[in-house]
C-alpha cells in the first residue's frame, strides 16, 4: 500500500491511542482501566507493525511482537491476578474530579502539539504528525499518576506513560535501535515484577493499596 | 656642653618640691580669710609634713608590698612631672624626654597605683575610693588630653617647651581655641587635683570622700609622701595652666631670665590660688553622678576649642 | 653553609607537624608526651622567631615553592619583612607560651588525657606560621582553616561542658563564614588577573601585578575585610571571641588572644597595602571607624565582666581596635600620598600589635596561673591572692600596667605613637578629615583611661584585699616553667617600653616595603634614647629617662626615709568605728564597675533586680537582700538573633515543600517540565 | 598476563555480574560477604588495569564501538569499583550485626548481596557504554536493582520510601527516555538510522550539525529525567527518604555513587546540546537547578532529626554544587566539579560508614540519642567529625580544594550569584556542625553499646580525601584536564 494510506492509518491509530489515554483518565473502574491499557498496547503494536511494514524496518516487527506480548497480554494478566489476589475494591476514586481532569488533559494535548511543532517541521517521515500525540500520551500518563490515589492506577498510569514513550520512538524515528528496544522491554518487565512485589508489601503493611497513607516521611510539620 | 640646663632642671625640681606646701598653705589662708576664720599661717603644711615624717608607720595586717611601694611611686611621678613642665626655663633636658601626653600618663601612673593601694587593704572604703577615682579619671583624662591636643595643634607640637615657646612668641594670645582649651583645662584640673566641686580634700566623711578614702589606712612617712605629692600635683597643675596659657616671663636661657621667670611664676601661682579659692568657696561639692555633666562640659569645651582651631584659625 | 630565613621557617612548620604526628603515638605516656611535644613546640617557635627577626632586619624577601597542593597550583611561600614581623610576633609569644605550657598542661593530666590538647596545639601553631608564610590564595586559605579548625578543637577540649560546646560552635561558624568571604575576595582578585585561563592567577605575585578597577578592588577589600574582621573580633563581629577565649585552656587562650587575632591583622595589611595597594581614602576611614568603635566598646564590655578570662578576652577586642586605628590612619595617609605619616601610623599599629601579643599573652598566662592555683575564674569569689601567689601577681601586675598604657611599659609607646599620628592629621588635604580625625584621638584617650580603670579592677579584685569566698583555699605558687614563660613575656614588655627606638629601627623595613617610607631616620635621630617620630620639635619621648628618673627619685626618697630606722607596726584594719569588717564587705568587681555602668549603661542591655526579704520588719531594715544583675552586649540581639531566627523560619518554609504525598512530588516534576519547556521554547 | 583493553573491559563488567549470579544462590552463607568483597576487589583490580591502559594510550573504543573509555568515565569507574569494594568490606560486619539484631533473614541476605553486585554492574555499564540508549537502560537497571534494597527492612517507612523512589525515579527516567528519543531523532538526520546514531562518540563528533531546536527540547527532558536521579531540587523528594530508610551500605553507595552516575549522564548530554546550540542555555538551566538545590538543601539541613536523612540532604547540596559548576563551565569550574564528584563520594561514603556504626551503637538513627562518640568509640567519633569537616569544605581536605576552585570561578563568571552560594554554604556548615558536635562530644550515654567498627574503609577514604586535598597526584590532574578538554 502506498505511503499516503499508511500515513492515514498511522494517524488514525494515533488518534485511537490518544482516545484510550483519555479513556484511562476518566475510567473509574480498575478492570476497565486494565482493559483500556491493553487496548492501547494493542494499537501501539499494530501501529509499530504498520510503520515497520511501510518503512520496511524489520526490527520493528520484533518490537511490535514484544509490545503485543508484553503490554497486551502479560502485564494486564499480571495486574488481573494481583487485583484478584489482593481483593481490591473495584472503584478507584480520583483526587481531582473528572471534568477538570479532562480540561487539563485537553490543554496538555494542545500544549504538546504546540511544543512539537519544530520537530514536525524537521521530520520527513510519514509518521511525523503523530509525535505530538506521543508527547500528549506521556503527559496524560503523568497526569493520571497525579490524579489517582491508588497504587494500581498509578502503575497503570506509569505504564501508559511508557506506552507514550514507545509510541514516540516509533512515530518520530521509525523506532530506536533494536538493542535499546530490547533493553527497554526488559526494564519494563523487571519493573512489572517489582511493582508486583510492592503491591504485596504495601497491602500487607498498610492493608490497602491507597498511597494516601504513605505520607509519613516528610519535612513539613 | 654647658651645664646650665641641668642646673636649671635641678633648680626647678627643688623649687617645686619647696614651694608646693607653701602654695597649699596660701590657698588655705585665702580660704580662711574668705570664710572669716583665723589662719594657721602659710607654713602650716610644712609642719604637717614634718610631723608625719617623724611618726612611725602603722600598717594593716594584710597590707601587701603594693601598699608600701605606692607612696614612693606617686612621689616619684610627681617629682618627674615637676621636672618636665617648663616653668623657669624652656630648654630643660627632661622636658625633651616627656611631652604633654607623657605628663598626663605620669599622673595616670600615680592614680593607678593609688587605686590599687586603696584596694589592697580590703576595706569597703578603699574600694569605693578607687572605684570613684578611676571613674572620674576615665572621664577627666580625655577632656584633659583634648585640651592639650587643642593647644598642641595650635602649636604644632606636643612637647611642652615647644608649645610654651610658640604660644609665648605667638602674636595674639586671644585665640578662641586657646580660650576654650583654657576653660576646659580649669574644669579638668579641678577634677584631677580633687578639689571642690569634684572632691573635697578636707572631708573625711566616708560617703563623700574619694581621694582620701584610698589613703585612709596610710600613716607616717607614707602618708607624708602622699600629702607632699598631692600638694605638688596641685601646684603643678596651676603652674602648667599658667605657663601654657599665660607664658609671659618664661625664661629662655640666661640665669637672669630664669630668676625673672621665678618671680613671675610666684605671682601667677598667687593669682591662680585666688581663682581656685573663689571657685571652691563659690561652689558646693557635686553628687558623683552629676560629675558626668561637669566633665562632659569640660570635654565639650576642649572639643569646641579644637573645632574653632580648624574653623576659625 | 648559608640558609635562607624561609628555610628556617619551613623547618619550624615541619617540626611542629612532626610533633603533632609524634604526639599521636606517645599518647600512652602522658607526661613524656607533654614534655617532648611542648619542648619541640618551643624550639620550633624559637626557630620561627629567629627567621622572622632575621628577615625583618636584613630587609629581604625570599620565596619558595613547595610541590604539593594542586600540581598546577603548588604551595607558594614568601617571607618578606611584613611576614617576618608577624612571624616574630607569633614565634615570640608561642615560644613563651610553649615553655609555660610545659608546666601548665602537666597540671591537667591529672584530670583528663591531654593528647588532643597537645596535637591540636602543635597544629594550631603550624597553621599560624603557614598563614604568615603563604603566598598564594589556596595555601593561605588552607593554612587559615587549619588554624581555625585546630583552635576550634582546642576550645572544645573540655567537651563535656555545654558552654565549651556552645562557644566552639559559635566560633567555628563565624570563622568559617569569614573564611568563605576571604575566599571570595581572593576569587575577585584572581579573576581580574587571569580570567581563569590558568591557575597562576591565584598566586599573590599575580595579584600584586594586577590592575584593579575601583569597583572590583572595593568588592575584594570589603569581602576580605569582613572575613578578617570576623577573625579579629572587630565589633560587631566579636560575639564569638568572649565566648571562645575564656573556655579554652589558658595557654591556648593566650595564643588565641595574643597572636591568632594578629594573623587577621596581618591579613588586612597584606591585602590592602600589599596586594591591592591603591585604594581610596574611605577604606581607611572605615577601618579607623570600626577600630574606634571596637576600642571603646571593647573596653567598656571588659569593664563589666566578672570572669577574669572573659574580661581579658573583651580587652583583646579593644586592643585589636587600637591596632586597627593605627592601620586605618595609615591607609588614609597613604591614600593622600603622605608616606611619612603613613609610615608613622603603620608603625604605631604594628607596634601595638606586637605589644598586645606580649602583654595579653602575659595576662592570660597569669590568669591561667590563677585558674591553675585557685580553680576559679570568677573574680567575685577571689581576692588577696597576692599573698599566696607573689610571682604570678607581680607578673600579672606588669601586664596590667602595660595594657593600661602607662609609661615606662610598652603599651604606652604604641598609644603615644598613635596619638602622634592622630595629631598629624591637620596635614591632610581634606578639611573634613582634618576636623573628624582628632575626635578619634579623644576616643582613644577615653579608651586608655577606661582600660586603666578596667585593669585596676582586674588586679585589685583578684589579687588584692582578702579572699572573698567562705574559706580561703590552700593555694600554692605556680611551678617554674609557668613562671619562666611569664617572666620572659614581662621582660619583653619592659624592653619594648624602654627601648622602642631600637625596635622601631629594626621593624622599619616593614613600612618601607608597604608605604615606601620609614620613620627611623627621624625616630632615632637623636640617639637610641629619644623617640622622636617626626621631628624633635614635634614630639619626643624617652623611655629610659622616664624610667630611670622615677627609679632614682624612688630610691633616693626610700634611702632618705630609711636612714633612721623607723619601726613598722602591724595592726588590724581600721573599721571606721563600725562592726568588725568582714571580707564580704569588700568592694567586688560588680560594685567597682557600678559608677561606670551607670554612666555608660546605654551601651548594654542591663537587667538589674533587687529583691527585699518580704518578712523584714520594716523595708528600711531588710533582713536580707537579693540582688541580681545581668549584662549583655546588645549586638547579639541586634544582629545575630535575627539572623538565626530568619534562617529557622526559612527552613520551616522550605520544609513545607516536602509533605510526603507522592502526588505532590509528581506535580513538582510535571510543573518543572512544563516550566522548562516554556522557557526553552 | 596481558589482556588487551577490550577483554579487560568485558572482565570489568563481567565480574560483578558473575558475582551477582553466584551470590544469588549462596548469598546467605557465612562466606558470602567474603565473596562479595572478593568480587568487588577483582572489579577494582580490573578497573585499575583499564585505567592504566587509558592513562598510557588515551581514550579507546572497545567491544565493537559498544564501549567507550575516556578520562571522564574511567576515573568514575575506578571510583565506583573502589567505593563498592570498601562498602562491601563495611557491610560485612554491619550486615552480620543487622542479622543478629534480627532485622534481615536468610533470603534477604541473599537478595541483598546479589542486588549489591548487580547494582555495581549497572553503574559500570552506565559509565562505560558508548550508546546513549544503553546508558538509559543501565540507569533504569541501577534504579530497579536498588528499589527493593531500600525496602529491605520491610518497615512501613522503608516501603513508603522505596515506593516513592520507584515511582518518582521511574517517571523521571521515562522523561529521560523521551529526551533520548528526541536525541536519536535529531542524530538520525545526520548519521542515518541504526545503532550508529546513538553512539556517543559519533554524536559528539557531529554535535555541531545536530538540530539545535530539537536538542534544546531534548535537553529539557534529559535534564528532568537524569536530574531526578541526581536529586536536584525540586525533583529531589525521593532522595532523603530512599537514602535514609535503606541499609547503611546501600545509603553509602546511593549517595556516594549513583548520584555521580546520574550527573555523569547529564553532563554527557549537556556536552552534546552545547555543541549543537552554541548557547549557554543548558548551562544556565543546570546552574539554576544547582543553586536551588544548594539553598533548599542547606535550609532543610537545619531541621533534621534523623542522622542518615541529614547526610542525604548534604548529598543533595553537594550534587547541587557540582551541577552548578558544570553549568558554569569554563576550565576551572569544570575541573572543580570533576574533583568535587570524586572527593564528595569518598567523604560521603566514609561518613555513612561511621554513621552506620553510630546508629548501631545506639540502636537508633535519632540524633538526639546519639552522644559521646569521641569517648565511646574514637574511630567512629573522629571519623564522623573529620568526615563532616571534610564534607563542609574545611581544608586540608579535597572538598575544600574543589569548592575553592568553584567559588572563585563563580566570582569571576557570575559574581551576582556568590551571595547565594555564601548563604548556602554558611547555613550548611552551621546546620551540620550544630548537629554533629553534640553527637561526638560529651560523655558516654548509658544505653550505648560498643561495636567492632570496620577501621579500614573509613581510614582509607578519609586518607584519600586528605591526600587529594594536600597533594593531588599528577595523573589525577592530567585526567581531569583531559576530561575538561572533553567537556568543553
Amino acid at each position: 500500500m502506498n505511503l499516503h494510506i499508511a500515513a492515514q492509518i498511522n494517524s488514525f491509530l494515533a488518534a485511537l491511542v490518544l482516545l484510550t489515554a483519555f479513556g484511562m483518565l476518566v475510567q473509574k473502574r480498575v478492570y476497565g482501566l486494565i482493559h483500556l491499557f491493553a487496548w492501547q498496547g494493542f494499537f501501539l503494536s499494530l501501529n509499530t507493525a504498520i510503520v515497520g511494514f511501510v518503512a520496511d524496518r524489520h526490527h520493528l516487527y520484533i518490537s511490535s511482537v514484544l509490545t503485543l506480548s508484553l503490554k497486551v497480554f502479560l502485564l494486564p494478566y499480571i495486574l488481573h491476578v494481583l487485583i484478584h489476589r489482593l481483593k481490591i475494591r473495584k472503584e478507584v476514586e480520583t483526587i481531582v474530579n473528572i471534568p477538570t481532569t479532562m480540561m487539563i488533559g485537553i490543554a496538555l494535548v494542545i500544549f504538546s502539539y504546540h511544543l512539537t511543532a519544530p520537530v514536525r517541521e524537521l521530520s520527513n517521515l510519514v509518521t511525523r504528525s503523530t509525535i505530538a500525540v506521543a508527547l500528549a500520551t506521556v503527559m496524560l500518563g503523568l497526569l493520571m499518576m497525579i490524579t489517582r490515589k491508588h497504587a494500581v492506577t498509578q502503575i497503570i498510569g506509569f505504564l501508559a506513560l511508557e506506552n507514550g514513550l514507545f509510541f514516540a520512538a516509533t512515530s518520530a524515528t521509525y523506532g530506536m535501535p533494536l538493542v535499546v528496544e530490547l533493553g527497554v522491554a526488559l526494564d519494563v518487565l523487571i519493573a512489572a515484577f517489582i511493582f508486583g512485589i510492592f503491591f504485596f508489601h504495601i497491602n500487607r503493611t498498610f492493608d490497602s493499596l491507597d498511597v494516601e497513607q504513605m505520607a509519613r516521611l516528610k519535612e513539613g510539620d | 656642653m654647658n651645664l646650665y640646663p641641668f642646673a636649671a632642671e635641678m633648680l626647678q625640681i627643688l623649687i617645686i618640691l619647696a614651694i608646693a606646701p607653701a602654695f597649699v598653705g596660701w590657698v588655705r589662708m585665702l580660704k580662711c580669710w574668705l570664710q572669716g576664720r583665723t589662719t594657721a599661717g602659710l607654713f602650716q603644711p610644712y609642719r604637717d609634713l614634718m610631723k608625719l615624717f617623724a611618726k612611725d608607720v602603722i600598717l594593716a595586717e594584710n597590707a601587701s608590698w603594693i601598699f608600701r611601694f605606692t607612696p614612693y611611686i606617686v612621689f616619684g611621678t610627681a617629682t618627674l612631672a615637676g621636672g618636665i613642665i617648663p616653668m623657669l626655663s624652656v630648654d630643660l633636658p627632661l622636658a625633651a624626654s616627656a611631652d604633654a601626653i607623657v605628663l598626663v600618663a605620669l599622673f595616670a601612673i600615680a592614680r593607678f597605683f593609688t587605686s590599687l593601694a586603696g584596694m589592697d587593704i580590703g576595706t569597703a572604703f578603699g574600694g569605693m575610693g578607687s572605684s570613684r577615682e578611676m571613674t572620674i579619671a576615665s572621664l577627666a583624662e580625655p577632656a584633659m588630653l583634648m585640651a592639650i591636643f587643642t593647644v598642641s595643634l595650635a602649636a604644632g607640637s606636643t612637647s611642652l617647651s615647644q608649645i610654651v615657646q610658640v604660644v609665648f612668641s605667638g602674636q595674639s594670645v586671644l585665640r578662641p581655641s586657646l580660650a576654650f582649651a583654657f576653660l576646659a583645662f580649669v574644669l579638668v584640673s579641678l577634677a584631677e587635683t580633687g578639689r571642690i566641686p569634684v572632691d573635697n580634700p578636707t572631708t573625711h566623711l566616708e560617703l563623700t570622700m574619694i581621694h582620701e578614702a584610698m589613703l585612709l589606712e596610710y600613716s607616717g612617712r607614707h602618708l607624708a609622701l602622699f600629702e607632699w605629692a598631692g600638694m605638688m600635683k596641685l601646684t603643678l597643675f596651676m603652674a602648667l595652666g599658667a605657663v601654657l596659657f599665660f607664658p609671659w616671663g618664661i625664661g629662655t636661657g640666661s640665669i637672669i631670665a630664669s630668676g625673672l621667670a621665678f618671680v613671675f611664676l610666684l605671682l601667677k601661682l598667687a593669682a591662680a590660688g585666688i581663682v581656685l579659692v573663689l571657685i571652691e568657696t563659690g561652689l558646693a561639692k557635686m553628687r558623683l553622678f552629676r560629675l558626668t555633666e561637669f566633665l562632659g562640659s569640660a570635654f565639650l569645651m576642649a572639643t569646641l576649642g579644637m573645632l574653632s582651631f580648624f574653623i576659625l584659625e | 653553609m648559608n640558609i635562607a630565613p624561609i628555610e628556617l621557617a619551613g623547618a619550624a612548620v615541619i617540626l611542629l607537624l612532626g610533633s603533632a604526628v609524634l604526639a599521636m603515638f606517645l599518647s600512652r605516656f602522658q607526661h613524656l608526651l607533654v614534655a617532648v611535644s611542648f619542648s619541640l613546640a618551643s624550639v620550633a617557635s624559637l626557630v620561627a622567631l629567629v627567621a622572622g627577626a632575621w628577615t625583618v632586619s636584613s630587609n629581604i624577601a625570599n620565596q619558595a615553592v613547595m610541590a604539593i597542593g594542586l600540581p598546577d597550583l603548588p604551595f607558594h611561600l614568601r617571607l618578606d619583612p611584613l611576614a617576618g614581623f608577624f612571624l616574630t610576633i607569633v614565634g615570640g609569644l608561642s615560644f613563651f607560651v610553649s615553655i609555660y605550657s610545659l608546666g601548665y598542661v602537666k597540671g591537667i593530666i591529672a584530670q583528663r588525657p591531654v593528647t588532643r590538647l597537645v596535637v591540636f596545639y602543635a597544629l594550631f601553631l603550624a597553621g599560624m606560621f603557614m598563614v604568615i608564610l603563604a603566598d598564594d590564595a589556596l595555601f593561605f586559605l588552607v593554612a587559615w582553616e587549619v588554624m581555625a579548625a585546630a583552635s576550634y578543637f582546642l576550645v572544645l577540649f573540655e567537651d563535656e561542658h555545654l558552654e565549651n560546646r556552645r562557644a566552639a560552635f559559635l566560633y567555628m561558624v563565624v570563622a568559617h563564614v569569614g573564611a568563605i568571604a576571604i575566599l571570595l575576595s581572593f576569587g575577585v582578585m584572581a579573576g581580574l588577573v587571569t580570567g581563569f585561563e590558568g591557575f597562576h592567577g591565584y598566586t599573590f605575585d599575580a595579584m600584586r601585578q594586577a590592575e584593579y578597577t575601583p569597583a572590583w578592588a572595593t568588592a575584594a577589600f570589603l569581602l576580605s575585610f569582613f572575613g578578617f574582621a570576623a577573625k579579629a573580633g572587630v565589633i560587631p563581629l566579636h560575639v564569638w571571641l568572649p565566648e571562645a577565649h575564656p573556655v579554652a585552656p589558658s595557654n591556648v587562650s593566650a595564643l588565641m588572644s595574643g597572636v591568632m587575632l594578629k594573623t587577621a591583622i596581618y591579613g588586612i595589611v597584606r591585602v590592602t597595602f600589599d596586594l591591592i595597594h591603591v585604594f581610596p581614602w574611605w577604606w581607611g576611614a572605615l577601618v579607623l571607624m570600626l577600630g574606634l568603635i571596637s576600642a571603646v566598646l571593647g573596653v567598656l564590655f571588659a569593664l563589666m565582666q566578672n570572669d577574669l578570662k572573659r574580661l581579658l578576652a573583651y580587652s583583646s577586642v579593644e586592643n585589636i581596635g587600637i591596632v586597627l586605628i593605627g592601620i586605618g590612619l595609615a591607609m588614609i595617609f597613604t591614600s593622600f600620598q603622605l608616606p611619612l605619616l603613613a609610615a608613622l601610623a603603620l608603625t604605631a599599629g604594628l607596634y601595638h600589635a606586637l605589644n598586645h601579643a606580649m602583654f595579653k599573652g602575659l595576662l592570660f598566662m597569669g590568669a591561667g596561673g590563677v585558674l591553675h592555683a585557685a580553680h576559679e575564674r570568677n573574680m567575685e569569689k577571689m581576692g588577696g591572692l597576692i599573698h599566696m601567689l607573689p610571682w604570678t601577681s607581680g607578673l600579672f601586675l606588669v601586664g596590667c600596667v602595660s595594657i593600661s598604657g602607662l609609661p615606662p611599659f610598652n603599651g604606652f609607646v604604641s598609644e603615644w605613637l598613635t596619638f602622634q599620628a592622630f595629631l598629624l592629621s591637620p596635614s591632610l588635604p581634606s578639611p573634613l578629615m582634618k576636623l573628624l580625625i582628632p575626635m578619634g584621638a579623644a576616643l582613644l584617650a577615653l579608651t586608655a583611661a577606661l582600660s586603666a580603670a578596667c585593669f585596676v579592677k582586674a588586679f585589685g579584685v583578684t589579687f588584692l584585699g582578702q579572699w572573698r569566698g567562705q574559706h580561703a583555699p590552700q593555694i600554692h605558687e605556680v611551678n617554674w616553667p609557668m613562671k619562666l614563660g611569664m617572666i620572659m613575656a614581662a621582660v619583653c614588655c619592659l624592653f619594648l617600653g624602654i627601648l622602642p627606638t631600637l625596635v622601631i629601627d629594626w621593624m622599619d623595613s616593614v613600612p618601607e616595603h608597604l608605604v615606601g617610607s620609614k620613620i627611623s631616620t627621624t625616630a632615632g635621630a637623636f640617639g637610641w634614647m629619644w623617640l622622636t617620630p617626626v621631628a624633635r620639635e614635634r614630639a619626643s619621648y624617652s623611655g629610659p629617662m622616664v624610667f630611670f628618673v622615677i627609679l632614682a627619685v624612688i630610691v633616693i626618697a626610700y634611702l632618705i626615709l630609711h636612714v633612721k630606722k623607723g619601726s613598722i607596726k602591724r595592726v588590724p584594719l581600721w573599721d571606721c568605728g563600725f562592726e568588725k569588717v568582714t571580707q564580704r564587705m569588700q568592694y567586688t568587681s560588680t560594685s567597682f564597675a557600678m559608677p561606670l555602668r551607670r554612666i555608660f549603661g546605654f551601651f548594654f542591655s542591663i537587667r538589674e533586680r533587687v529583691k527585699l526579704d518580704p518578712q523584714a520588719a520594716h523595708r528600711a531594715f531588710p533582713g536580707k537582700m537579693h540582688y541580681a544583675l545581668r549584662i549583655r552586649d546588645r549586638f547579639w540581639g541586634w544582629i545575630y538573633k535575627p539572623l538565626v531566627d530568619a534562617s529557622f523560619l526559612m527552613s520551616r518554609l522550605v520544609g513545607k515543600l516536602q509533605q510526603g504525598r507522592i502526588q505532590t512530588y509528581l506535580i513538582y516534576s510535571f510543573v518543572t517540565i512544563i516550566f522548562l519547556l516554556m522557557v526553552t521554547r | 598476563m596481558a589482556m588487551n583493553s577490550s577483554t579487560m573491559l568485558l572482565v570489568l563488567l563481567g565480574v560483578p555480574l558473575c558475582a551477582a549470579a553466584i551470590l544469588a544462590f549462596v548469598g546467605d552463607r557465612k562466606f558470602a560477604p567474603e565473596i562479595n568483597i572478593l568480587g568487588s576487589a577483582a572489579t577494582l583490580a580490573t578497573g585499575l588495569g583499564l585505567a592504566l591502559e587509558v592513562y598510557l594510550q588515551g581514550p579507546m573504543l572497545a567491544g565493537g564501538k559498544f564501549f567507550f573509555v575516556d578520562a571522564f568515565n574511567i576515573y568514575l569507574s575506578v571510583l565506583t569499583s573502589f567505593v563498592s569494594m570498601t562498602t562491601a568490606m563495611f557491610s560485612r560486619g554491619y550486615m552480620r550485626r543487622e542479622r543478629e539484631h534480627g532485622r534481615v533473614g536468610k533470603i534477604r541476605m541473599r537478595f541483598y548481596h546479589a542486588m549489591f553486585q548487580l547494582f555495581i554492574f549497572a553503574m559500570l555499564l552506565c559509565l562505560l557504554t558508548n550508546n546513549v540508549g544503553v546508558l538509559w537502560i543501565a540507569m533504569e537497571l541501577a534504579t530497579l536493582s536498588t528499589v527493593l534494597l531500600v525496602s529491605l527492612y520491610r518497615t512501613p517507612t522503608a516501603i513508603e520510601a522505596a515506593w516513592k523512589y520507584f515511582i518518582l525515579c521511574g517517571v523521571g527516567i521515562a522523561q529521560a527516555l523521551f529526551g533520548t528519543v528526541l536525541l536519536y531523532f535529531a542524530a538520525e538526520k545526520v548519521l542515518g538510522e541504526g545503532g550508529e546514531a546513538l553512539l556517543w562518540t559519533n554524536l559528539s563528533r557531529v554535535s555541531g550539525s545536530l538540530e539545535p531546536t530539537v536538542l534544546s527540547l531534548a535537553f529539557v527532558f534529559l535534564m528532568v529525567g537524569y536530574g531526578t536521579k541526581v536529586g536536584l531540587v525540586p525533583l529531589h523528594n525521593w532522595l532523603p527518604d530512599a537514602h535514609s530508610e535503606g541499609p547503611t551500605p546501600i545509603s553509602a553507595v546511593l549517595s556516594g555513587l549513583l548520584l555521580n552516575i546520574a550527573l555523569y549522564a547529564l553532563v554527557r548530554c549537556k556536552v552534546l546540546v552545547d555543541g549543537s546550540t552554541h548557547t549557554h542555555q543548558a548551562g544556565n538551566i543546570m546552574m539554576g537547578f544547582g543553586l536551588l538545590s544548594i539553598l533548599v538543601a542547606a535550609f532543610s539541613l537545619l531541621r533534621q532529626k534523623d542522622i542518615k536523612r541529614m547526610f542525604s540532604y548534604s548529598s543533595i547540596e553537594h550534587m547541587g554544587i557540582a551541577t552548578f559548576a558544570f553549568g558554569l563551565g569554563g576550565p576551572i569550574a569544570t575541573f572543580g566539579a570533576l574533583l568535587h564528584m570524586l572527593v564528595h563520594s569518598l567523604a560521603k561514603s566514609a561518613i555513612f560508614f561511621t554513621v552506620g556504626h553510630a546508629s548501631q551503637m545506639h540502636r537508633t538513627q535519632e540524633m538526639e540519642r546519639i552522644r559521646g562518640l569521641f569517648k565511646g568509640n574514637p574511630l567512629v567519633g573522629w571519623g564522623l567529625m573529620i568526615g563532616v569537616m571534610a564534607i563542609v569544605g574545611m581544608p586540608p581536605f579535597g572538598i575544600f580544594t574543589s569548592e575553592f576552585l568553584i567559588l572563585t570561578a563563580t566570582m569571576k563568571d557570575a559574581p551576582y550569584l556568590t551571595p547565594f552560594l555564601l548563604l548556602g554554604l554558611g547555613v550548611t556548615f552551621a546546620a551540620l556542625f550544630r548537629k554533629v558536635q553534640p553527637m561526638v562530644s560529651g560523655d558516654i550515654p548509658s544505653y550505648q553499646r560498643p561495636v567492632k567498627a570496620a577501621h579500614l574503609p573509613v581510614l582509607l577514604h578519609l586518607a584519600l580525601v586528605l591526600i587529594i586535598g594536600i597533594y593531588m597526584p599528577a595523573f589525577l590532574n592530567t585526567w581531569f584536564h583531559t576530561a575538561v578538554e572533553l567537556l568543553k
